[in-house]
């Protein structure tokens, strides 16, 4: 049970990197991200490491994902093709 | 050479003087130019005067020492006033001086870049002089290095300019390599960087291949600026492009600061015995034969006065490697002594061709026909310091030649007098057009062989200012004068021999 | 134990704390803050040079914060070498700081000014707790502040070429800081400990032998990069000529040199020599790229036509002069390297400070706008030239006594090679630093381009770059005020 | 011909930090270096020397302070970075491109922000406070309550925003974590101590466990406000509309 959580964990956690790099919606990469720090969070969680994972809660998908989010306004919203 | 080492001061105030010159410029106005530049030559003057009054302590066997600054314990600038340093010193202040007095009217522009670095560059090469380590040698040697740049490039016209670039190329790679000579030195000489009576390098700390390489990179360092063959390229371009006070002083006093690193590095380096256990002595032999032939055919084919000279210059610094070479009483003692008596004669010449510049605007030796009429006194001088050159007897040069030619019977290698031989004959070959063309020709000789020409009147007392002429005729009475009384207290036989009989007894 | 063991911590947290109070002051009165920012510079300055002297020879004063020793708590620890490293970093940020006021009042725009100082004293103030500290992670926590600092710094002009600057600097630098921050990782999980001298003890006897390997490879590559080591040099050239002046003498002048600091640190101190042995390898190749780094800057700053571009390869090349002195693992090398950073700082500062000089005046980058600068610019063009015969090393500068100890040091340890690299490196050297002198002082150049009225540079700019090129003469003639010091605590350290 | 070659340094990076990670002690293993050097007595003596219930923040705060001070100066230096690159706003009330987003906010989402805002400001002040004895404590404080700005802020707008929080208070409060350590810090200078020993000295004996735990707090609030300052003034600098300084080309 607690390996198979962990694998979970740990599959999602690349999955969403790996997502978050490919996406060439440059909003939906943020909101992944967030998503990859919320797993993060949880990690940490098992990992016991409790202020980790609330400042990763706070921190990573928080703060960071809405400054991401006000950057991609203020810039430009799809990567541009190569 | 330590026992009788008193500390003094003197070394520094007479490297420091030089500097009036520099305060001169800055702290008078451009209308006191005349006053200024007086000074200029007034430091020069006092710094000769202060040396001169070491004599009687020289001769007394003292030395005089200043330690100026430390790295570390054995790492030190210090002054020290040897024997031989002071011998160096000597002719370098004297000619410097002359040097200087000329410049105050050959010097037409830029007086005071001209004048400071004169004045720097003095006070660095005494600096050299008065070294009492290799450290120090070196430290001041490349402040001179870089301090006779702007004296080189002067006129700045595009000769100048690829002149100054050449030097600047030669003197970067020499003392670069120069530079490792000395770290190995001091890395296999136990971090003893300072001269010995009979050298300091030996065998026992270093293997013979690090000595070997230690003397052979000291050879190329400082031959550059001694103009050994084939490191010579840099001579022949700056001294005809420099102003000619300071093509005589790179002639009669810059190569000599390379000449004397390696009398230093022979002497006082590594010492007789240990060259001759090396047996590089050879090579340095070779290569200075092989340059005294050589650059006298090169002269040979110069038109180009100031070139000529340059040329003659770098057969005549090979005299003094040569006599080195042959690890023998006489033969070093002629090679050191050489070293003032080429000064002399090739400062005056070289002040002769500027006056010949300056009055008739000529360059080339052909165009020269009948100079010796209008500028008399010039020609005779000339004549006088071309003629010790070959080694006519009573004269200096004749002197160098004798003790060269006893050395060689020292050193059982009579091939070198057929090398002096030779040498003296190509002198002649070069240096008798001179004369003849300048007494025996007239303008428009050339034209047709007879026919009308105009022989030009001799005028006496008119040809040029006192200040150009007066150096001159004070080095050629010098060159005669040195040359007959050769044994009088204060002329170089007193000082060097002194150190030539500690080192060959 | 007097009052002096505080200095350290507080050379190190006066300029942060001034930095965070500049905001307010910098809201409060714009016009003040240059000069506030002076203070805690000059403070921390004057508390360095008070430690002068105070610490035993031989050995080095260990500072515990808050009263935890060591393995449990973080140590301060300077030796000489640190102490004389930190007073480089403190005369140099002060005196460029004192020619930051016009320079930044010129170059960048209004609303930017008062985060220039903030960053400024921010970057003082990490390069002597990062020169200071005596524990890993410290190291890594100071150097990201000094990376931070530097990458803001480099685009605060806000043109675009800067911004570019400083996100090319950005993506090396981040991946390099990674890399420490995995070397420290790596080296906690296999000792248990963050401290230098603690981990020293504990490498020795540790067996996870590719642990350390690969944490010693991740330090080189990461403070490889913060140093500009040849490689990993790429962001170097266009950070350092396109940051305003005062920037580039602190990036080229001490960030580079404080960041080959903490690898002399790492190497020394951590590893020691037993474990330098089991990362020789590593050692191997950084003296290679040290000595290609020699031969390529002095050949790319021939071949510049920018000036600020020129410089900064130079220090590329003089970079790699330090490395190959500390890869001699002699103590020779190391005095020679640690000579190098107190003249290649004082030199390349100068330097880069005269560039400004000439931009700040007339605008001028390219080299060949400078002939004839001479007759406008006298005093600049005089202290440029005497830093640049410090940079090629011919005496009496400190250049030549740095060099000497370096080429001692690589022949005492009988690398060849290395002393023939760190000969032509200083013929490349003369090149490109005589072209410039030649250009400026016996070039003609036209006649209109240095004919203004306006004469030389106001003082507040010439006062410092005069102070930084009579420094390299001064520590050319008195070496003996630090080199035997020096020696004993490098041999300390090896 | 550069992805293949970014792709291939990255997978031989991959593969050698997984091999480090390999032949790295296991985790979790009591006999692990880590696990027997120095935390053994962070566990046992934290509480007793630091007077905090919490070993984490006792290690943060008071065995490892510097270091935290140094992190501090980093969350402060991002701000500068920031402030470097964007400029700072001119004095007084700002508008921001939020001011005039395309989905304009219903009043439910608005009356929601207002009424939850004060409960999540709430919150954090209990992380921060209660940092000392149970998880959280100043960044994750800081950050909660720099978030309830940014939610704030997206709904309600720059002007509105800085009108509640306007420079003048932010920039002297954006350093208070550094200042309000080095000045800890000084005191335990004046106690006889080294820097950052948490110390009074005039208090007398059994004063002194309460005076380091309040200290303790004293650093968390100091670290909260200055933490929510720095994001709240980066939100500020990047939404706000361009005004005098703008990317030259």
């Amino acid at each position: 049970m607690e390996t198979a959580l962990n694998l979970t964990f740990i599959v999602l956690l690349v999955a969403t990197a790996l997502m978050a790099v490919w996406a060439r919606d440059l909003l939906a990469a943020v909101i992944i991200f967030s998503v990859y720090s919320l797993i993060m969070a949880l990690m940490w969680q098992r990992l016991q490491a409790p202020d980790l994972a609330l400042t990763e809660a706070a921190v990573g998908a928080g703060v960071t994902t809405v400054l991401f989010v006000v950057t991609v306004f203020k810039t430009r919203r799809r990567e541009e093709e190569e | 050479m330590p026992d009788k080492s008193t500390f003094s001061v003197i070394p520094l105030i007479v490297i420091l003087l030089p500097w009036i010159s520099l305060l001169a410029i800055l702290a008078f106005p451009k209308k006191a130019e005349r006053l200024r530049l007086w000074l200029c030559a007034l430091g020069s003057l006092a710094s000769f005067g202060l040396l001169f009054s070491l004599l009687p302590g020289i001769l007394d066997g003292k030395t005089y020492t200043i330690k100026l600054a430390s790295v570390v314990e054995s790492l030190e600038m210090r002054l020290t006033v040897d024997t031989l340093g002071f011998y160096f010193a000597l002719i370098l202040a004297f000619l410097w001086m002359l040097a200087t007095i000329y410049s105050i009217s050959y010097i037409d522009h830029k007086h005071n870049r001209f004048f400071a670095f004169m004045a720097m560059c003095e006070s660095f090469i005494l600096g050299c002089a008065f070294s009492a380590n290799m450290f120090t040698y070196f430290i001041f040697y490349e402040m001179m290095t870089f301090g006779s740049y702007p004296l080189i490039i002067h006129e700045e016209t595009t000769i100048a300019r690829r002149a100054g670039y050449k030097y600047l190329v030669y003197a970067v790679a020499a003392g670069t390599v120069l530079f490792f000579a000395i770290v190995a030195h001091y890395f296999w000489g136990n971090g003893e960087l300072g001269f010995g009576s009979y050298g300091v390098l030996s065998l026992e700390f270093a293997s013979r291949a690090a000595l070997t390489t230690i003397f052979f990179t000291y050879l190329a360092g400082f031959g550059v600026k001694a103009a050994i063959m084939p490191l010579h390229g840099w001579v022949p371009d700056a001294h005809p492009a420099a102003p000619s006070p300071a093509s005589a002083l790179l002639s009669g006093v810059i190569l000599k600061a390379g000449a004397f690193g390696i009398i230093r590095v022979c002497f006082n380096v590594f010492g007789t015995d240990l060259l001759r256990e090396l047996g590089v002595y050879v090579v340095m032999a070779v290569l200075a034969c092989i340059t005294i032939v050589v650059a006298s055919v090169f002269a040979l084919t110069q038109d180009n006065l100031k070139r000529r000279l340059a040329y003659s210059s770098i057969g005549q610094v090979s005299y003094i490697i040569l006599g080195l070479a042959m690890l023998a009483h006489d033969g070093a003692l002629g090679g050191v002594m050489h070293l003032t008596h080429h000064a002399l004669m090739k400062g005056c010449l070289f002040l002769c061709a500027g006056v010949i510049l300056v009055k008739t605007g000529k360059k080339n030796i052909s165009e020269m026909a009948g100079v010796g009429y209008q500028l008399p006194i010039t020609m005779i001088c000339f004549s006088v310091c071309a003629l010790a050159m070959m080694g006519t007897p009573p004269s200096v040069g004749f002197i160098t030649k004798w003790l060269l030619g006893s050395g060689a019977l020292q050193a059982s290698l009579p091939v070198y007098i057929i090398i002096l031989l030779v040498s003296a004959l190509l002198n002649a070959a070069y240096f008798l057009p001179i004369i003849y063309i300048a007494f025996f020709r007239w303008e428009g000789d050339e034209v047709e062989g007879h026919g009308e020409t105009h022989r030009p009147k001799l005028v006496f007392g008119k040809e040029a200012d006192h200040k150009l002429v007066v150096p001159i005729v004070i080095l050629a009475l010098l060159v005669v004068v040195v040359g007959i009384w050769s044994n009088v207290t204060g002329f170089p036989y007193s000082l060097v021999s002194r150190v030539v009989n500690v080192i060959f007894p | 134990m007097g009052a002096w063991r505080h200095f350290p911590i507080f050379m190190i947290t006066l300029p942060l704390l001034g930095a965070v109070l500049m905001p307010f002051l910098g809201y409060l009165r714009e016009r003040w803050v240059p000069y506030a920012a002076l203070l805690p510079l000059a403070a921390s300055t004057l508390l360095g040079f008070l430690l002068v002297g105070r610490i035993p020879a031989g050995d080095h004063l260990s500072y515990h914060l808050g009263g935890w020793e060591p393995p449990f708590g973080i140590e301060i620890r300077v030796d000489h070498v640190g102490l004389f490293l930190m007073l480089v970093v403190c005369a140099i940020t002060l005196l460029a700081l004192v020619y930051s006021r016009r320079y930044i009042e010129k170059e960048v725009s209004p609303g930017r000014r008062t985060a220039y100082y903030v960053l400024y004293l921010l970057m003082s103030g990490a390069m002597l707790g990062f020169t200071a500290t005596g524990d890993i992670f410290n190291l890594f926590v100071f150097m990201e502040i000094l990376a931070l600092s530097s990458y803001a710094l480099v685009a605060i002009t806000g043109n675009r070429n800067a911004v570019r600057a400083a996100f090319k600097y950005v993506l090396m630098g981040a991946p390099s800081s990674i890399m420490v921050l995995l070397a420290v990782g790596f080296l906690y999980s296999v000792t248990g400990t963050l401290n230098m001298a603690d981990l020293a003890s504990r490498i020795a006897e540790s067996g996870y032998t590719e642990v350390l390997v690969v944490s010693y490879i991740l330090f080189v590559i990461g403070f490889g990069v913060k140093a500009a080591l040849f490689p990993l040099h790429m962001w170097l050239p266009d950070a350092h000529s396109i940051a305003p002046s005062p920037i580039s003498a602190l990036l080229s002048g001490l960030l580079v040199e404080v960041c080959a600091f903490a690898l002399v640190r790492i190497t020394f101190s951590v590893f020691t020599r037993s474990a330098t042995d089991l990362v020789g390898g590593t050692a191997d190749a950084v003296g290679v790229a040290a000595a290609a780094a020699v031969l390529y800057g002095g050949i790319m700053a021939i071949t510049q036509k920018d000036l600020k571009v020129m410089i900064a390869y130079s220090t590329v090349s003089h970079i790699g002069y330090i490395f190959l002195g500390i890869t001699a693992f002699t103590a020779e090398g190391l005095t020679g390297a640690m000579y190098h950073m107190l003249d290649h700082g004082l030199a390349k500062a100068c330097l880069f400070l005269c560039a400004g000089n000439f931009i700040y005046l007339k605008g001028y980058r390219r080299i060949e706008e400078l002939r004839g600068a001479w007759r406008q610019m006298p005093w600049t063009c005089f202290a440029f030239a005497l830093a640049s015969i410090s940079v090629i090393g011919i005496p009496p500068t400190a250049g030549f006594i740095s060099k000497w100890y370096l080429i001692l040091g690589n022949i005492r340890a009988g690398k060849w090679l290395y002393t023939i690299v760190l000969l032509s490196g200083s013929i490349l050297a003369a090149v490109y630093c005589l072209r410039i002198i030649y250009y400026m002082f016996f070039q003609a150049g036209k006649e209109e381009a240095w004919e203004d009225a306006s004469r030389d540079v106001p003082p507040g700019m010439l006062v410092p770059v005069w102070a930084l090129s009579l420094g390299t003469l001064f520590f050319g003639v008195f070496s003996y005020l630090l080199i035997p010091s020096l020696l004993k605590a490098s041999a300390y350290l090896l | 011909m550069k992805r293949v070659l970014s792709l291939f340094f990255i997978a031989a990076l991959g593969v050698l930090l997984l091999y480090v990670v390999a032949s790295m002690p296991p985790m979790g293993d009591p006999q692990t270096p880590t696990a027997t050097h120095v935390i053994p007595r962070y566990l046992e003596r934290a509480e007793e020397e630091t007077h905090t219930e919490n070993v984490i923040t006792g290690v943060i705060l008071n065995y490892r302070g510097y270091d935290t001070m140094g992190e501090v100066t980093v969350i402060f230096c991002a701000l500068a970075a920031v402030l470097a690159v964007l400029g700072r706003e001119r004095r007084g009330r700002i508008r921001g491109f939020v001011d005039r987003s395309p989905v304009p906010s219903s009043t439910i989402v608005r009356t929601m922000v207002r009424f939850m805002v004060p409960f999540i400001i709430l919150f954090s002040v209990y992380t921060i406070l209660h940092g000392e004895i149970s998880p959280g404590g100043g960044f994750q404080g800081g950050a909660i309550i720099g978030g309830s700005m940014i939610i704030f802020t997206t709904v309600f707008g720059l002007y509105e925003s800085s009108r509640r929080i306007p420079q003048k208070v932010r920039a002297p409060l954006e350093g208070s974590a550094v200042i309000v350590f080095f000045l800890v810090g000084a005191l335990g200078l004046v106690g006889g101590g080294n820097f950052l020993t948490y110390a009074w000295p005039h208090a007398a004996r059994g004063l002194q466990p309460a005076l380091v735990t309040w200290l303790t707090v004293l650093v968390e609030v100091g670290i909260g406000l200055g933490g929510a300052m720095v994001l709240i003034s980066i939100l500020f600098a990047m939404i706000r509309e361009e005004e005098e300084i703008a990317l030259t080309a």
